[in-house]
């Protein structure tokens, strides 16, 4: 398991760390208990994130995702934002290793949520779709079943995708 | 910038007299033991020459009781299938601490899968395997227990001896995974009554790609790997003569120095832990205080995750490991850990220091400034520090999301 | 005296460029692959640098299908119990050539204990596979085939390519050892439809102690040795890095060289089976011609027996090895030899001279005026020659004391 | 497996190798398909082994044996003789590896057989103890049946004595 050197600057040095009192958005995922936690805050201007911030409990590819996500997502309006996938994380720090893709989820993750939050206090419900782990990796078979409670989206032996939209 | 390791137990450099034997043995002595001619016996006699070093070190009487493997793994998967599957007397259960190296718990796994039933030994929060426990759990269907001398990732040591003769009253033989322990504690297995020993050459400063299984004369296994018959038919393929020789030698050294080396990490070890949990708030010592490995410094710092950890030490020199999930290949906190400490967030939060002969006690406070350093850094951008945590929240949100 | 190597199928001399390699890292890179910290990367990169190297040697289409192990050995136990205990898909038959390594063999043996059907293919006086015969013994209810490349001990090279299409008409898969050919013949996986192939280092002028099995991607295995999940689950144990970037090296020189030498040792082999066989009354070549190794010499001479050839000859400085039952663990004569020799009193009068790079082609007449002479003192004193051998007479005595 | 100087010595220098034509005893023992055959050739006066001489078809181990029991047995009465046992042989050559052993019992047997020879050609029967090999290692466990047709006496694996006299 190697991090780009992209993976390693943001993980020393991360960017918007911290929290904002009075943000419009605040979203939380990952769980303490499974060594991850993001807090993920925003503020809205002009239907843009006018800042960002957050705060990580995590491994180093979380630290470096979270700082990665606020930086693509600052001044983007939030359909934008939106639309900031996994991979776009993954990639802004090119690439992950494998096992950590699922760090990436975490960041893209924290964004959709903190969103959510925005829009709910404002009545306005996001739908959502449905993903599901497959049991077995579609390309080297690798056993999932036993990963699902960790939310992966991606085979820790192999790297491809394993989830499928429902 | 000066590098200090701190991760021994994942590595140790080898000695420089080793690599300078070996070099010699690449050149001359490449000879099969299996073979007739003169490289094949002076290959044989290598071979046997180590078996004798190798059974030294710990005590054996026979050097016919060492077996080569390529590494401890192999060792303990030789020890415990090795047993199981060749001893059909009715016995059916294995049990094994609930802090044995992972090497361990995956072949007890497997075991459970061909249908053997595998218990494990609780331990106290300090890592010592419950002794009364252990009486109760192992019983007349018990035909093998596996309990380590010592913990490499947490240090504490147990009472081998008091634990082999609990094994030996049911009937049953103790098989002890003596990775960090040999060469930093006294191991022998005539005086703690071990059945088999598994061995590393690394973890003496000998070659990596060798190790040994100790089976004491009467304990019958049976091979996991078949082919020539080498090593009493227990473990075939040509003898790694070279490495085999550099684990001899390194077992000989080890023979003579480790008293006095063990006596100096002790020293350092002291120091680091007590600098550390006195100058960092909640930072706490996994494991014994006393009853633990000389090399060992192992602790857990409230609010942060291991891997961050680590790699913030790294970049300024410090090589260390964690026990964290978020380190391991399969996303898990170490059993280890979680069998000792308070929460799987204090587990995520581990960080093991193991010392070898490089070290010195003058690295001490800057080690200690680093890691100060760099805990409060993540600390103060962890959502977790400086709050009220309510696990069981998080743990039925866990179990919501399990659930789906 | 001048020492001449004749054996290598037993043991190579390490590359002094990879012993060079080696040392550097035995000082700089002993870190784990698995740890966070520069050394584990440091390390990771190297193992994955020589994944690559082994890889490119055989043809293989992506590095991920190395897998690295302790030893050719372990790989072909790997190849064949692993494939065997996790595809339980109904096909319960394992075949495999009667000339196959013991490692293969014994393997055989075991699956056969564990409930598989196994069945041998036969081969010709000259130790090619029988295509039709193989064609009939391969069948819809067959799970894996394993036949070598090549043999080591009696040269002869099998057609792959035609072996693999037999077997994979017949929906199951190839593991081919590669031990004695890679390096010496083309071998490439992929050109060959191998499944899975089987390497050595050391047979490569790498260190001992390493070896590989090539998994071809969409093939699915189970491990044979359990713990921290290394080599994607396949291989446990902390991973031998210097000897596996040894064993890269190794590999990569041999893509650039092997070409060269091979022809080199191809004429070193036809002189060596020229003068013998036409020197010596009652020599006889093992093996094919033409369709053998460019590095082995097999011979075979009347009413001596083995052991005492090699002894002999030892006592000379030629070092050489013999399939004689006097030689091996078992007391039992080579079953590759016995496979193609007419009896086995032929078979006790063999004599493997394998060659390599340090073999000069200047060494054959000396060593065929030795042989010469060793060969006629031994049967000056042996009793068998010069007068008619009535096998039948002695095997049915052998029956009767059996049957005692 | 290592042999002794002394064995070495021996083997390479074989001492009274060749036929006797006119022998008063002559032993084979051994099997060609097995590896190894002995004939042995004595001459007896006065009671005594005034001549001996051998062939063999075998190991080092085989030959160097056959070599010293010719030594041991020339001169000694043929009482004596029958009592040279495959220890005396091993040990006069100073040990022999485990797996070898069985080399030892050759020479010895091969001694007897041509004692017997004489004898039977004079009408003489001599009476036999029945030896049997052990169905496993008493030492080692060691599974033996495979080896009877070699007539072993030792352990291949641990060199202890495998046989019983019934
Ligand atoms: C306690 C213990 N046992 C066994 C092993 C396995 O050793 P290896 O990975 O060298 O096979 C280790 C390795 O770190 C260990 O720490
Ligand atoms: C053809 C073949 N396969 C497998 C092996 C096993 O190799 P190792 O003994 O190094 O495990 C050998 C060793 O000589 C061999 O010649
Ligand atoms: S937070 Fe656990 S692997 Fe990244
Ligand atoms: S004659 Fe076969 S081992 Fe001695």
């Amino acid at each position: 398991m190697t991090y780009s050197e992209k993976v390693l600057e943001h993980f020393r040095n991360p960017r918007n760390v911290g929290e904002i009192i009075d943000a419009d958005g605040v979203g939380t995922v990952g769980n303490p208990i499974c060594g991850d936690l993001l807090t993920l805050y925003i503020k809205v201007r002009d239907g843009k994130i006018s800042d960002i911030k957050f705060k990580t409990f995590g491994c180093g590819a979380a630290i470096a995702t979270s700082s990665m996500i606020t930086e693509l997502a600052k001044n983007k309006t939030l359909d934008e934002a939106l639309k900031i996938t996994r991979n776009d994380v993954a990639n802004a720090l090119e690439g992950l290793p494998p096992i950590k893709m699922h760090c990436s989820n975490l960041a893209a993750d924290g964004l959709k949520e903190a969103i959510k939050d925005y829009y709910s206090k404002r009545g306005v419900k996001l739908d959502e779709k449905k993903i599901i782990v497959l049991d077995d990796c579609p390309s080297c078979g690798f056993e999932l079943k036993p990963f699902r409670d960790k939310s992966i989206k991606f085979c820790p032996r192999c790297g491809v995708k394993v989830t499928k939209e429902v | 910038m000066r590098r200090i390791f701190l991760d021994h137990a994942s590595g140790c450099p080898m000695d420089a007299r080793v690599i300078k034997h070996m070099e010699e043995l690449y050149d001359k002595s490449f000879g099969n033991p299996s073979s007739l001619h003169t490289l094949g016996l002076d290959a044989r006699k290598k071979l046997e020459d180590s078996r004798e070093k190798v059974a030294k070190l710990i005590g054996a009487e026979r050097k016919e009781e060492i077996i080569f493997t390529s590494g401890a793994t192999e060792s303990n998967n030789l020890a415990l299938i090795g047993y199981a599957l060749r001893n059909k007397n009715g016995r059916r259960k294995v049990v094994v601490s609930k802090i044995e190296h992972i090497s361990i718990m995956n072949v007890a796994k497997y075991l459970s899968k061909l249908g053997f039933e595998v218990a494990y030994a609780p331990v106290d929060e300090y890592g010592r395997v419950k002794l009364p426990k252990l009486d109760e759990i192992v019983d007349s269907n018990t035909l093998i227990v596996s309990i380590a001398y010592a913990n490499g990732e947490i240090g504490t040591t147990q009472d081998i001896r008091a634990i082999s003769d609990i094994v030996h009253a049911k009937g049953a033989i103790l098989h002890s995974d003596g990775v960090p322990a040999v060469g930093r504690i006294p191991v022998n297995v005539v005086r703690d009554q071990v059945d088999m020993l598994t061995l590393s050459s690394n973890d003496l400063y000998g070659p990596k790609g060798v190790g040994a299984l100790y089976v004491k004369t009467g304990t019958r296994i049976q091979p996991i790997i078949f082919g020539g018959g080498q090593e009493k038919g227990l473990r075939s393929g040509t003898e790694n003569v070279p490495a085999i020789a550099g684990f001899g030698m390194a077992a000989e050294i080890m023979y003579k120095e480790w008293r006095e080396e063990s006596e100096r990490e002790k020293q350092i070890r002291d120091k680091l832990i007590d600098t550390l949990t006195s100058n960092i708030e909640q930072a706490y010592l996994n494991g014994h205080r006393t009853l633990r490995l000389p090399n060992n410094a192992s602790l857990r710092f409230i609010g942060i995750e291991g891997e961050s950890l680590v790699l913030n030490l790294d970049a300024y020199g410090i090589m260390a490991s964690t026990g964290s999930a978020c380190s391991s290949k399969t996303l898990e906190p170490s059993h280890v850990l979680m069998a000792i400490v308070p929460n799987e967030v204090e587990a995520h939060g581990s960080l093991m220091l193991t010392l070898g002969r490089d070290n010195r006690i003058e690295e001490v406070d800057q080690v200690s400034t680093v890691i100060k350093d760099v805990v409060s850094k993540l600390r103060a951008m962890s959502p977790l520090w400086g709050k009220p945590l309510d696990l069981e929240e998080w743990r039925q949100k866990m179990e919501h999301s399990e659930g789906e």
